[in-house]
Order: C-alpha cells, then structure tokens, then sequence
C-alpha cells in the first residue's frame, strides 16, 4: 500500500503553538512542567478571546520571566507578593482579567500572608499556583511543600519533619474561605492531564471575569534539575510521590 | 469651589487625595497616622469618583498592592508611620526600579523598633537616602502645616506622574495630629480609562488595549549590563530631579550670621525662635528644605560661603545636619539641636541651644 | 493501517530533548535524536512517522510548543 | 492678638472637643488657628490635653512650652501644667476632684465648678461648654456669637439639637468662673 | 588546629558561625548568598555542636527568629541579599532598638527592585544610613576576602556581644561566590546556659532563674522622655563605637598625591589598580575603610589636607562617596566611579577613570 | 439570727490575685478581656510551677505591655511575628515554657505567615489568640475577624464582605495543620467560662513542655471601648453575636 | 440564710468600675458605689454582704484582680 | 608566576569544576589562588564561566577583564572572550560545535578534540580532565602531581574511585592538544 503523505495546510492542523505565545524560547530546563503551564496558559486566554484585557502577575521564580513568553500585559510582582498586588489592579480594573502564576516558594512561604487575604477578601482574581515541592530559581532548597523524606540543597538528608516541618498543604486550607469560590489540584504531565488543566484554568479565569470570587488552581508540577532527574523521571516519581499527598481534582467549586 | 475647612493634617491627606483625582488608597492601621485610612472609610469616595479605598493585611501588603495598582497607570497611594514604612523597604526599592508613580506617605514616630507612638523626624535618613536596597531615589517633600499636607499630596501625584518615580512625604505626629485652617483647592476629576491609555499606553499594563504591543512592568534584569543601563537612566532622571524640583523656603537669611536648618514641625518651631533670636538683636534665619530628595545643597554651599554658623534643628540624634555639613563643608559649623524619641523641642529650648552652641560660641 | 494518518512539524533549534514527547505518544512514534541542535540537546524527531494518528498527545505535553500536528484521512487505508 | 492655651483633663471629659470648639470660634472670629492634641493609647482611661493658639497673625509654632491660658480639669494636669504658665498668664481649673489646688501667686487662678454644677442640672454633657463660657469670661478671645458658630461647626449634624442646652451652659460658666486670688 | 582549605565567601561564613559558637542561624534562600544556609545544612552542626539551623518562611520570619532568639541571650545570625535585607528593616530597627546582639550578612546584589543577581555594592546606604527607621546604627564591616568573610562573622559576635548592638557583615556576590584560601582558626565552644545567665543573665530573657527579677526585651517606650532618655544611651553607645572600634587598612596614602576610597570586592580590585598606576608612576594611595559604622572619617579628613584628590570606587551610583565628602570637605575633590546593576569595574576601566577624573586634571 | 462575719485570714481564702501576677495596675480599659486573660495565665504558670522557665512574647496591641503584669521574663515581638521569634526561641532553650500571647490584628492579619508556619512546623511552643473582632490599640480599625455588618473606625457603615472580605475563623484552619497537637476556642465573660479557659491554657502549657507540637488557644473577648459598649454590655453582645461565628470548644486535641 | 458565708476584700484604687462582677454574681451581692476613687471610677462594693456565698465567681471574672474571696462555714446558720 | 584564566563553556559542561580543579591544584603547588564563578539562573542550559587566578603573591582584584589564558568550550564563549585574551596570551577551544574559530594572531590558538575524544572513549565525563591536561601541556602552572592532588581534593570521597580514569584523561589531553597558528 503507498505511503501516505499528509500535506501541511491549515486545514489539516489539529494542534500547534498558541498565537498568545511569543517566539521566545523559554529560558526553563528541558521538560520542566512551567513551559506548560505556560502554554495552556496562552491557549486559555486566547480561547476566552482575553488576550486584549488579561494582565498576568509573574512571580520571583523560574517564572520570573513570565512575560517574555506568553503575549499579554504582565506586572512582575515582589516574591510572594503577588495576590495583593494582584488585588489592587483588580478592584482598580474590575473588566480585566488578573491572575498571578506562582511557585510554592512564592506563595506558600513568603506568600503565605498575602494569599490568605486575598483569598479571604474574595478578590476576584485568579491564583495559578505551581507546586513543584521546591525552590527552583534559586537552586534547589527546600519548599514549605516538599515532600518528607525528600533531598534539597538545604535538606541534603531529606525532609524531617521535626527539623523542617510537614509538607504544607495550601489548597484545601484555602478551600474553607468564602472569598474563594474554586479550588482546583491539576497535573500538565500527560495529554490527558493537560486538558484537564487548561479547562480548569479556563473555568477561573471565567469566574474571574464574571466576579464570582477567588479561583485557586494548583498544579502539580515537576522541577527535573532541582529533583535532579531526567523529565520524565521526573513526572513519573511524581505520580507515585507528590499524587498521594496532593491528590488531583477539584477541591471546592 | 474653594472651601475652607479646619482639618487634622491626616485628615487633610485624604481629603486631597479625593480632591485630586486619586484612584486608589491601600494601607493598614498605625498611630499617629491611621485617621488617614479612616477618613477616606467615612468619606465613602469610592461612591462619589470611584476611587478603591482598601485596608491591607499588612504594609507589606499595602505596598504591593499600590505596586499593582501603580502598575496599571492609576493614581495611587498608601501611608503609614514609621515601623510600616520600614515593612515597606523592599516595595518602594520594586515601585523605584520599576519606574512607577507612587504617593506615600509617612507620619513618623520616634524609634527605633516599636518606639514610641510620638512625633519624631528621625526617618530622615530612610526617606532620603535608602528607602530600600539598590541604587535608588524617592522624591521627598516636607509638609509644615496642615495646608501643606494637603498641597503637597497632591504636588506629590504630579511628580509622581511627571517623573514616574515614588514620592514619599515625609511628616511626622504633630504635622499628622494638629487641626489648622486649610483652603481645600477645587477638585480634580480621576483620570478615565482612555486618558490612561494616551499618558500611561507605551509602560502601563492596563491589558493589551487594541491590541498594542505588551507592556511589561518588572524591575528584574537578568544581564547586569542591561541593569547597568537601567541604572544610568535612573540616574539621569535623578539629575534631572535635582536639576528642577529643589523647593526651599528662606526667612531673613540676607543678612544673617546664623541660619537655622530646618524641615517639617521642626520648622514650624524654628520660625518662632528666628523671632526670639531677632527680638534679641542676633541676626538668626532659618532655611527650610521643602524637598529633603532633591535636597537644596546648593544653597546651603552658598550660605556657607557667608555665614558663621549652621544649626540644624530636628526631632533625631542627627540626620539632616549631615546632608547641611556635606554642603556646608568643614569650614563653617554646621551644629545638631534635636530632641527625640518622640520628645519635641520647644522654642525657647532650641533658642537655648542656638545660643550655647553658635552665638555665645562664635559671635 | 490507520484511517487516519498524522504528521508533526518539529521546531528542532526550540526542542530541549526532554523526551517527554517521546513518552506521551501513544503508539511510539518519537524519538530524540543523535545529533544536537545548536544548544547541544538531543533533539526529538519521528522515528516512526507511518504509526502516527495525530492524535498531538505530543504537542500538548511539550513544554516548549516545538510541535505542530497536523492529520488527515488516508485515503489509501 | 495672640492667646496659647492648653486644656488638659482625663481622656473621657471632651478635652480635645473643647479645643475644637474653640478653634473654630477662632477661625469664625477670622483668626489663624492651631489645635495640637495630645495622643496615643494613653487617652483612653489616662490623661489628655490639647493646645490650641489662637492670633491674629501665622501660627509659628503649633507646639509651646509656656501658655497664656491653661484650663485644668483634673490633679494630674494641674501638677504637670501649672509651673507652665506665663507669669501673668492664667490657670482656670475645676475644683472636682482636686487635692491639691493651684499655689501660684504670679498668675491668676480662677475656679469654676462645672462639674458640680453640670451634674446639678443632670446634663454632664455640657459640662466642658460650661468651662468654655467661664473662660471666654475672663478671657474674650472671641464673642459669643462665633463661639456658638464654632460650636455648631464643630458638632456633628445629629447633635444640633444640643445647640441651645450648650449656649446656656456656655453662659452658666461665664456666671460661674471666680476668681481665687 | 588550623586548617586551610579553599572555599566560596558564603560558605567561610558557614564553617566560621560553627567554629566560633553560633547557637543558631535562621535564614531564607537568596542568590548570591544561599550556599550559607545550605553549607550549614549540610554540615548538620546541630549532631555537633547543637547549633540550631532553621530555614525560615522569608526574611521576615528570619529576622524575627533571630530577634526572638538573640532575646535569650544565645549567638544567633542570619543572612541574606538585598531585597531580603529590605524586609529585615523593621527587624533591625527592633533589634538595635531592644539593644540585642545579633549577625547579619549581606550577600548584596544589583537594584533597585529584584534586580539582578549579580554583584553590587549599591546597599551602602542601608546598610550604615538606614537600615530602617528610627535613630539607630548598625556596626558595618566589609570583609575584602574569603579569609575576611570568616574572619569578620566572628569579629562580628565578639563586637555585637560587646555592644549588644547588630553587626552587619556587608559583602557582595564577588566576595560571596569566590574561593580562596582560608586558614579556619580553632573552634570556640558554644557558650553554656550557665555562662549565660553570668553574661547576659541582666538582660535576657532566659526564664527568671534562680527567681531574678523579670528580664524584659522590648523596644516600645510610650512615654516619650524615658524613649528619649534610652535614644541618648544608645547615643552613648554610638559614640564609644566611633571611638574604640574604627577599623580600616591604608596602602601606599603616606606619599600619595591621589587616594582611592573603596572597601570590600572594590578595595580588591583598587589594589591592582593603585600596582597599576605606580608602575605608571603616579602616587596613588588606596584607603580601604573596613568598618564601614564606624566610618573612618578622621582619616579621610587627615588624608584631605594632604592630597590632591579622591577616588571613591563602588559598585553603586554613588553612596560612599558621599562620605568621604563629606569628611574631606569641599576643598579636594571627592570623585566617584564605579559600575553598578551588576556589572562590576575591571582594573582597566577603574584606573581609566583615575586618570580622566582625577589625575588629567589636577596633576 | 446573729450577722456573722467571715475572718480574713489565709485558711478562709478562697481566690485571691495570682502572685505571679505584679501588682502594677493594668493599663487596659474598665472590663477589658485583656486582664482576666493575663490573670489566668499567670495561674495557670503559677499551678504548673513554671514560673522561673517561662518566656512570654508579647505583641504589638493593647497588650503589648503584658511584661509589666505578668512576672516572668518576657520578650515584646514585632507586629504579627511572635510566632517566628517564639520559634527561635524555644528551639534554643527547648526546656522553657514558649509562649505568645497575640491579638487578633496582630495573628490573624499581618502575622498570618508567620504563625500558620509556626504551626506548620509543629513549633513546641503555644500561641494565645485574643480575638476581639477589632484593632484595640490604634483606635478601633476592623480586624480580620470583624463580623460582617460591625462597625469600627474603618467600616463606619458596618464590615460588607463585598469591600472588606470575610470574618476570618484562624482556629479552623489551623487544625488542619499536623504540626498543631491542640486547638481550642475559649472566653473569660463568665467564672465558668474562665475556669474552663484556665483549664485550656494548662494543658496547652503542659503540651509545650512535653514537646507535643504548636498548641493553639483561641480566646473570644470583648474590646468594648473599641465596640463602644459599656463592658457588660460587650460581654452579652459577644455572646449574642461573636460565639455563632466563632463558636467555643475544642476543635483538635 | 446559707450555710456558707463569703466575703470580699475589695482593692478600691484598683476597680474600674467595670460592673463584671456585678453581674458575674449568682446571688447579687455587689454594686457598683456613687463615689469615685483617685482614677475616677466608680468602685465596686458589697451592696448585700449577707448573701455572698463565697462562690468566687466575682473574683474569678474580675479583669483587674481585685477581689480577694474568703468563705467560712456560718455556725449560726 | 601569575596566571589569569577563564574558563568558559555551557552551563553541563563541568566549568566550574575543571576551574575548582585547578585552584586547588594550585594551593597544593603553594600558590596564591582565586576562583570566581559567574552564577545565576543562566548557569542551567545556558552558559558558564569561571575566573582562576593563580599567582605566586597575594591576588590583588579576583577580577580581570583580561586573560593570559581563555579556555573555552562553546561558540558564545568564544565570541565574548576570544578579544579578551592579553596580547601574547592563549586561546585553547574544543572544535565541538565551533562554527567560527578564533581569529586573532596576536595570541597563540591551541585546540584540542576532547568531547569527540571522550565521546570516543565512552567517559564525557572526563571530558574536562582531558581539556585540564591540554592547558596543562602548554602552560604547566602546577605539575601532574599537584594536578592529581588537586583533582582528589575537589573530587568528593564518593568519586575517588575515578581518579585513575581522570589521571588518564589528563594525559590524554596533554597529547591531543595542537597548536592551531
Ligand atoms: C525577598 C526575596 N527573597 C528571596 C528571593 C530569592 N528567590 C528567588 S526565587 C525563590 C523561590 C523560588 O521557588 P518557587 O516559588 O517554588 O518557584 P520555582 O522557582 O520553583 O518555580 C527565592 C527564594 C528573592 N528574589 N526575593
Ligand atoms: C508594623 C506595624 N504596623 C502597625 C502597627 C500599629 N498597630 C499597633 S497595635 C495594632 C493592632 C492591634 O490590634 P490587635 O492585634 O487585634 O490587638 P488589640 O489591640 O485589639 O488587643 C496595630 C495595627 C504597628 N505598631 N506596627
Ligand atoms: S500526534 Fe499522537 S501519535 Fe502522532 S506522534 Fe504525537 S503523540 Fe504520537
Ligand atoms: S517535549 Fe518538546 S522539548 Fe521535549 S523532546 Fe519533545 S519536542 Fe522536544
Ligand atoms: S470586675 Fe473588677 S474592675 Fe470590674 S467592677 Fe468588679 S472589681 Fe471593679
Ligand atoms: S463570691 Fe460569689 S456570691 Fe460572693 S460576691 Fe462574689 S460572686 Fe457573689
């Protein structure tokens, strides 16, 4: 039987590179769960036809440079800062979608304030919130999320307990404040999960934009280097390690 | 229409943040400072122009949130008093070196640490000289009445806006608690929407409105050549800062021998003891730095050239008479006077001390 | 056979290598290849083009949007 | 014109709102004006004072060390305040609730039992209106009039309809005030 | 026993906390300075020496740990890099304001904002001005070396001990992230309960042993002449610093026409450029303040009668300089140069600038 | 029948001011909470015997001058840390009594970081909560934990969840935090209610010393200078308006 | 008449005049006197000594610690 | 004896451990050292380099914007630092992925085939030996000895067992290296 040549033409197009993203490469190790993210990220703002209203809140992180990749108005905010900042833009442009994109670092250590209130207050933002269970940017130290037993730069034993604490469970603690109107745990390591995520993400930045409260996405994500494993490693000892103490699905909404 | 009203100085601030077109108001409680807060609480703007008033979690909090709002091209501000504004330190270093407009006020108190909830000027150095981290500057203006506290926050927006740079005024508990006549100048409407895109469009992320190119707000940069540049062109607007907003007040400095130095409720006070001084024969001015950042060095360099004798009078064990003996030079005394701690000098003790320390002294 | 027949357009200088691409196809058609692009990395390509049924299980996982799928209907199958 | 005063009492007798009713008497009356109150946790349950200056001309400072007037409404206040009147100056103080009375013999001491009286009439509200007539008696920095004008400035709308108990008060204090030395 | 190894800045001040009988470090990542927190990490002092280790929440966590933990009297330190320096302000403040002995390095980095991470010097400022508010001052020493990274962290317990006043340690990235080598002195046990209570049994809070009347750590004074009163005593304190415990080195300034002024990476760096212009043969001196608070200002006035000129070099637009002016006075020229947001000044580019701002004109 | 009266002397004593307790007056207002909390804590370390081992933090708030009534030795935090200085604290003196003693504004609003990671850690220390609803010290201001419709300074026409966010419930959350061995909720309007206070702050004391965790007692309390009320008038309205938000009890341990 | 008798001994200078105790009381035995001390409060007393029981409840609600709480059985009762 | 080298290469590239190396080769030689990385988040994928500075006195400034030697091991190195060897100074490079070599004739070009060579072998990870060795050969700062000395110093304990197989390396760099001008 002859061989098939499928021609390239935009009708036979069934997925490529969001037009909310820019060309830059993205400066992330290879196979890390941020370029993803990122990427469902750009598709969700351009399916919601928001690329014209959305402002994005980069955090201190590997996603610092947010904005050099997906092609919207960002405001790169203070480490941890990011949902006050975000706050006051919103009940500033209440038409406009805010969100932020924070690490674990970011949001459940220094953050951890700020979040709170925020979700508290009700504001009607976004919080996309990835979990990766350690500081990436800076090189690998222990996150208030990482996992007990597992090795940082500044755990080199593994996570104790009784020396460094439990791994800090952010969502479903947020989950009990009125302000905050969904709360969802979501993974970008198989298609699957991908499509999964984007449409949760979709969803928030729906009742963003519809003033119903604070939507909270968490993702479960992977940071290879700061693990030191290969990509795909890495999404799989996620599967059996991070999955059980951060179950996926929606918490609330 | 022009009103008169007696106000607290906090009181002031708010009114004329309302009067002035202020989009957004984020802070958090403090004595001697919080009447700001609850002022614009009663004054309920947000249902006459629209303008946000928001207590924060935190000062922290207060500062990222007039980041983000700052951010978006709005007119924006917060206020607190000392302790808050240390919290602040790393904020106003981000609103700096993002280049955004900012307005923040600071009632003082003396310190160090929880201190005392009194008046003091003892911030000096934190406003003028490292409100954070990095290479950075924030305009300061010294209010000295209440009138001023009104005028000058909304001098404080228009510089903000014309430099794209945080403007602090610097006051303290007498300044922020004492009632005086003020003549509320007529309002000014906010900014809408369109206004903000045509002034703020080529920096202010207010969504990528008809789709224009992104607008990025970050003080991040990784390469330290770029950094570099940035900081050469912060540098430029500083120079042109000094070069066109030094603002000074001078009373009787033509002839005189001995200049008090002196900003705030301290000038204030200096003025009666210029009075004193004079009723006695000795011919004493007092020079008043309006702004603290730009400092107006320069005539302080011109008065040295001609008088024996500097004192500065402020409520610290010492800050502003540092930048007066940097200008003045080692030729010429440049004295301290200053209660603190929240103590304040009365007239007749800084008479005293201009006495002990330059008159009888020099002559 | 498949009916339905698929393609990717790979960004190779934009690929990392990370392979997660590789894991994600359903039917095995990727495979990172010997040579480096010009950042050194091991770049990922179809090892086994006649196999993929467009499904884009690739392109959606890739972090660095470096695939394009595109599908069609085979009219030979 | 210039007068500084200082009134001084417990945190709950409506020290600061006298002040206030007087610097507005004074702004009606075209006067500059400053009011300088004590503050900080300490007003609540302790002691609180307020100066206010009234002239004719600027205000220099807003904060003095010696008044031409000081109004006295409790022991603490008085031991504090008293050395810090000008010589010839004049202290007015409350005798409720005062141990030790003023000493000085270089100024003029004037007594005015307002609460007594206030609680005679069973209205302690207007007890500090009461103050204000009996040293607007000895001391007529403004008339009458602009010191109702600055009353009815100074109150919030709703209690307007005190206007007329306090402009008796304001005349009881001005029959009340004697002079002790 | 003394041991030499070679070792990055950031983890000389690791191994010298441990060997010199630090209780505890408490401290938040930050590049360029996380390998402190990490060093300690991995060497688990707590199995050793019972060092405590804590990774804190962010900066202001860490300050307050530190806070909390100096108010027991034992040896505590943090560390961090500017931004993080920033949200220790208020920290700081207490802790000067409290009168506790406490170790803080900064590992400083371009600004203002998030910057970049690379090196700089542009938290001069903060560091001997303002390190938040209130009257207060921080001893502030520059280590030029790895060696002097370790060297100063203990200097810095001994003199915070001594004066029961914060002691900063200001370095930068250069410092932080280079190896040399280091000669690790003899270890210091930690200090025991016991000596503790004899030592420090007057002020802390340790728990009212043996019955002594109650110890209390605070820095709130809501009457305002006793706040005044404890301003003069750390007056006081202030004063004797600047007398006993001024600390810097002098190179070649005892026949120089010109003098550089540079401390820390700087002052490294100024060293080949004062070799270089020697061998040019030009009289070029280096003055290298190590105690940056205390500044060594007396020298500098000395040195102004004498020479011809001054070049201060940082890594920041201008901060140092303004000291030195200050104590040479307006009667010799103060110059500045120095590259900043990250970017460092190579040896050819800082005598370039010797030449064209100082020796060209003047010679 | 003959007037009989009781003799004064030391075996008739049935309650008396704690004597670790100073006999400096307390600076708060007539009927504040503020003091019988002090009064019990001061018995409970006088029961327990702790009094030469205990450090109390105080906060910044009404009762930040707590060192001059109770007679132990103490360290005044900053604004919202205690949480992060008892810490310290108590890991370097791990067999001292560690406590905190924080209003409301200073836990619940600018120290949420900070305490939710005291917690998180399993801190062995204990933390009092006095929660009023209101910002005593500076005036008045709405606390996190303002009810919805209650006025203070800076909600003149009542907290509106729409502008000012929700009354925020800390204990709840805390709970959820393995670290924290002992949460409970508790008021001193009543002798009984004070009793059972007692009760709550020595088995917290007990858990700290026997390394147990972070124990968490919540203290509902009247602020009636700030709700101005008359102090019995406080206590009723509390009762009528706080208890159904912040009910009491235990709610871990 | 009860068989238990109590008594107060009220530090006057301390009280607030807060009325805790007063209504803290099972039997009513205090009120709150005309009179002011030095800081200007209306103190406490036992209005109706004869029937204070002793319970302590007063005492124990007290903010500012000013009561002292003696009991002894009434042999008369 | 002063010698200023940079290393520089991608961020996997063990730069920084072959200018570790090297240090501490040069403390076993008795030499004055010191080694300056840059860092940051560019380090992961993107490039790195490291300053060593090994002298026979004290290291003046740890910073240098010259070279007497540039190591270097990708095509951006090569653009940024090739100007910025001394006159009369080196250049080694590995070919590998070199699409424009150096140029200039004022200093001597070496390069040296180690990737394709360690690739070879089946060892990439003494790549940065066998590039050690090359320097080594034409600019011997410290002898094979003290190189070995220094490699087991840097080398954590766990490792040791690849001494003989870096010793190896070293040699074979020595041989490989050629001079290109
Ligand atoms: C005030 C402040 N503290 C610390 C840092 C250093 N820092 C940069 S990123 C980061 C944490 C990054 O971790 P995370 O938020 O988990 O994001 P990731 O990098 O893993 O995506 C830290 C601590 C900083 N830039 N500012
Ligand atoms: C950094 C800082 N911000 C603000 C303040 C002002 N302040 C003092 S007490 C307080 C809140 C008090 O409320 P709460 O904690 O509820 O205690 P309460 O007084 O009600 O007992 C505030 C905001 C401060 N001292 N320091
Ligand atoms: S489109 Fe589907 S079948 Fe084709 S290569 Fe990608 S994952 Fe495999
Ligand atoms: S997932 Fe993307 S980056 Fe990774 S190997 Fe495949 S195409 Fe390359
Ligand atoms: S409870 Fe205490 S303070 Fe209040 S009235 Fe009774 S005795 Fe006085
Ligand atoms: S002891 Fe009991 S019965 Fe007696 S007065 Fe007190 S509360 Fe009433």
């Amino acid at each position: 039987m002859a061989q098939f040549e499928v021609e390239i033409k935009p009708e036979n197009l069934v997925y490529g590179k969001s037009p909310v993203l820019t060309d830059a490469p993205m400066h992330f190790c290879p196979g890390c769960s941020h370029g993803t993210i990122h990427k469902i990220i750009a598709e969700a703002i351009d399916e919601l036809g928001l690329q014209e209203r959305a402002i994005g809140l980069s955090p201190v992180g590997c996603s610092v440079l947010a904005y050099n990749y997906i092609d919207i108005d960002w405001v790169q905010a203070a480490h941890g800062r990011a949902a006050a900042a975000a706050s006051a833009m919103k009940r500033l442009n209440p038409d406009r979608l805010v969100f932020t994109y924070q690490g674990d670092g970011d949001l459940a250590a220094i953050g951890t304030g700020e979040t709170i209130h925020a979700c508290n207050r009700g504001e009607n933002i976004t919080i996309i919130y990835v979990n990766n269970a350690i500081y990436g940017m800076t090189g690998g130290q222990m996150a208030p999320t990482t996992l007990v037993g597992m090795k940082t730069m500044t755990t080199p034993d593994g996570r104790d307990p009784k020396l460094h604490g439990y791994p800090f469970v952010v969502s479903d603690m947020l989950a009990h404040l009125p302000g905050v109107c969904y709360v969802t745990r979501q993974s970008v390591h198989t298609a699957a999960n991908v499509r999964r995520a984007k449409k949760a993400i979709r969803k928030a930045f729906e009742n963003s934009m519809e003033g119903k409260g604070l939507s909270f996405v968490e993702m479960v994500a992977t940071c290879n280097s700061g693990w030191k494993m290969s990509p795909t490693a890495a999404n799989q000892w996620m599967e059996e390690n991070m999955f059980p103490v951060y179950p996926l699905g929606d918490i609330k909404g | 229409m022009k009103e008169i009203k007696l106000l607290k100085g906090n009181e002031a601030v708010a009114m004329a943040a309302i009067r002035c077109g202020c989009d957004g108001y984020f802070g958090y409680p403090i004595t001697p400072q919080s009447e700001i807060l609850e002022t614009l609480m009663s004054q309920k703007p947000w249902e006459t122009t629209g303008m946000v008033v928001l207590q924060a979690e935190s000062e922290t909090a207060a500062i990222n949130m007039v980041y983000g709002g700052a951010a978006t091209g709005k007119r924006v501000m917060t206020s607190s008093s000392s302790p808050g504004i240390s919290l602040m330190s790393e904020g106003l270093s981000y609103l700096a070196g993002a280049e955004l407009p900012c307005v923040v006020v600071n009632v003082s108190r003396g310190g160090p640490g929880l201190g005392t909830i009194q008046p003091a000027q003892s911030d000096y150095f934190q406003a003028v000289k490292a409100g954070g981290h990095g290479d950075f500057h924030m305009i300061v203006l010294a209010p000295a009445s209440v009138q001023e506290m009104y005028d000058f926050t909304q001098l404080a927006f228009d510089l903000t806006f014309k430099y794209l740079n945080p403007v602090m005024v610097l006051a303290d508990g007498v300044i922020g608690q004492m009632m005086e006549k003020v003549e509320l100048s007529e309002g000014k409407p906010r900014v809408d929407d369109e206004s903000i895109q045509r002034e703020c469009g080529s920096w202010a992320a207010t969504g990528r409105v008809g789709g224009r190119p992104r607008n990025i707000v970050t003080s991040v940069e990784l390469d330290p050549d770029i950094q570099e540049a940035f900081n050469h062109i912060l540098a430029a607007k500083y120079a042109r800062i000094e070069q066109d907003e030094v603002r000074y007040e001078t009373f009787e400095c033509e002839d005189a021998d001995f200049v008090l130095v002196a900003y705030g409720s301290s000038a204030r006070i200096c003025r009666r003891v210029m009075e004193m001084a004079r009723e006695e024969g000795f011919k004493v001015g007092l020079f008043r730095p309006i702004t603290l950042y730009p400092f107006p060095g320069d005539v302080i360099a011109r008065l040295a050239e001609r008088v024996k004798g500097f004192l500065a009078v402020e409520m610290s064990m010492g800050q502003l008479v540092e930048d007066v003996r940097l200008w003045a030079g080692r030729n010429v005394p440049a004295e301290h006077y200053g209660r603190c701690g929240g103590a304040i000098h009365s007239p007749d003790e800084v008479y005293n001390a201009l006495k002990s320390k330059l008159i009888d002294k020099i002559k | 056979m498949a009916k339905i027949q698929g393609t990717l357009v790979i960004d190779r200088e934009r690929c990392k290598g990370c392979g997660v691409c590789v894991v994600a196809c359903p039917v095995k058609v990727i495979a990172l290849a010997d040579d480096v692009n010009s950042m050194g990395y091991h770049y990922c390509m179809m090892a086994e083009p006649d196999k993929c049924v467009g499904c884009a299980s690739c392109a959606i996982v890739c972090p660095d949007s470096c695939i394009t799928v595109y599908r069609q209907k085979n009219p030979n199958a | 014109m210039k007068e500084e005063l200082i009134i001084a009492g417990f945190g709950g007798q409506g020290v600061l709102s006298m002040g206030k009713i007087l610097a507005y008497s004074g702004v009606m009356q075209g006067f500059e004006v400053s009011w300088m109150p004590s503050y900080g946790p300490e007003m609540r349950g302790g002691t609180a004072n307020v100066t206010v200056i009234i002239s004719d001309g600027p205000v220099s400072s807003p904060i003095v060390h010696q008044y031409d007037t000081a109004i006295i409404l409790n022991q603490q206040s008085l031991n504090k305040f008293e050395e810090r009147v000008k010589p010839g100056g004049r202290l007015i103080y409350d005798p409720n609730g005062i141990i030790h009375p003023p000493h000085r013999s270089d100024i003029d001491i004037y007594a005015i039992d307002a609460t007594a009286e206030a609680a005679r009439e069973g209205n302690l509200r207007v007890f500090n209106t009461m103050i204000l007539g009996g040293y607007l008696k000895v001391r007529p920095v403004v008339t009458i009039e602009n010191a109702m004008r600055g009353l009815e400035k100074s109150l919030p709308e709703r209690l307007h309809h005190t206007l007329p108990a306090n402009e008796q008060a304001l005349k009881k204090g001005m029959e009340l005030i004697r002079k002790e030395n």
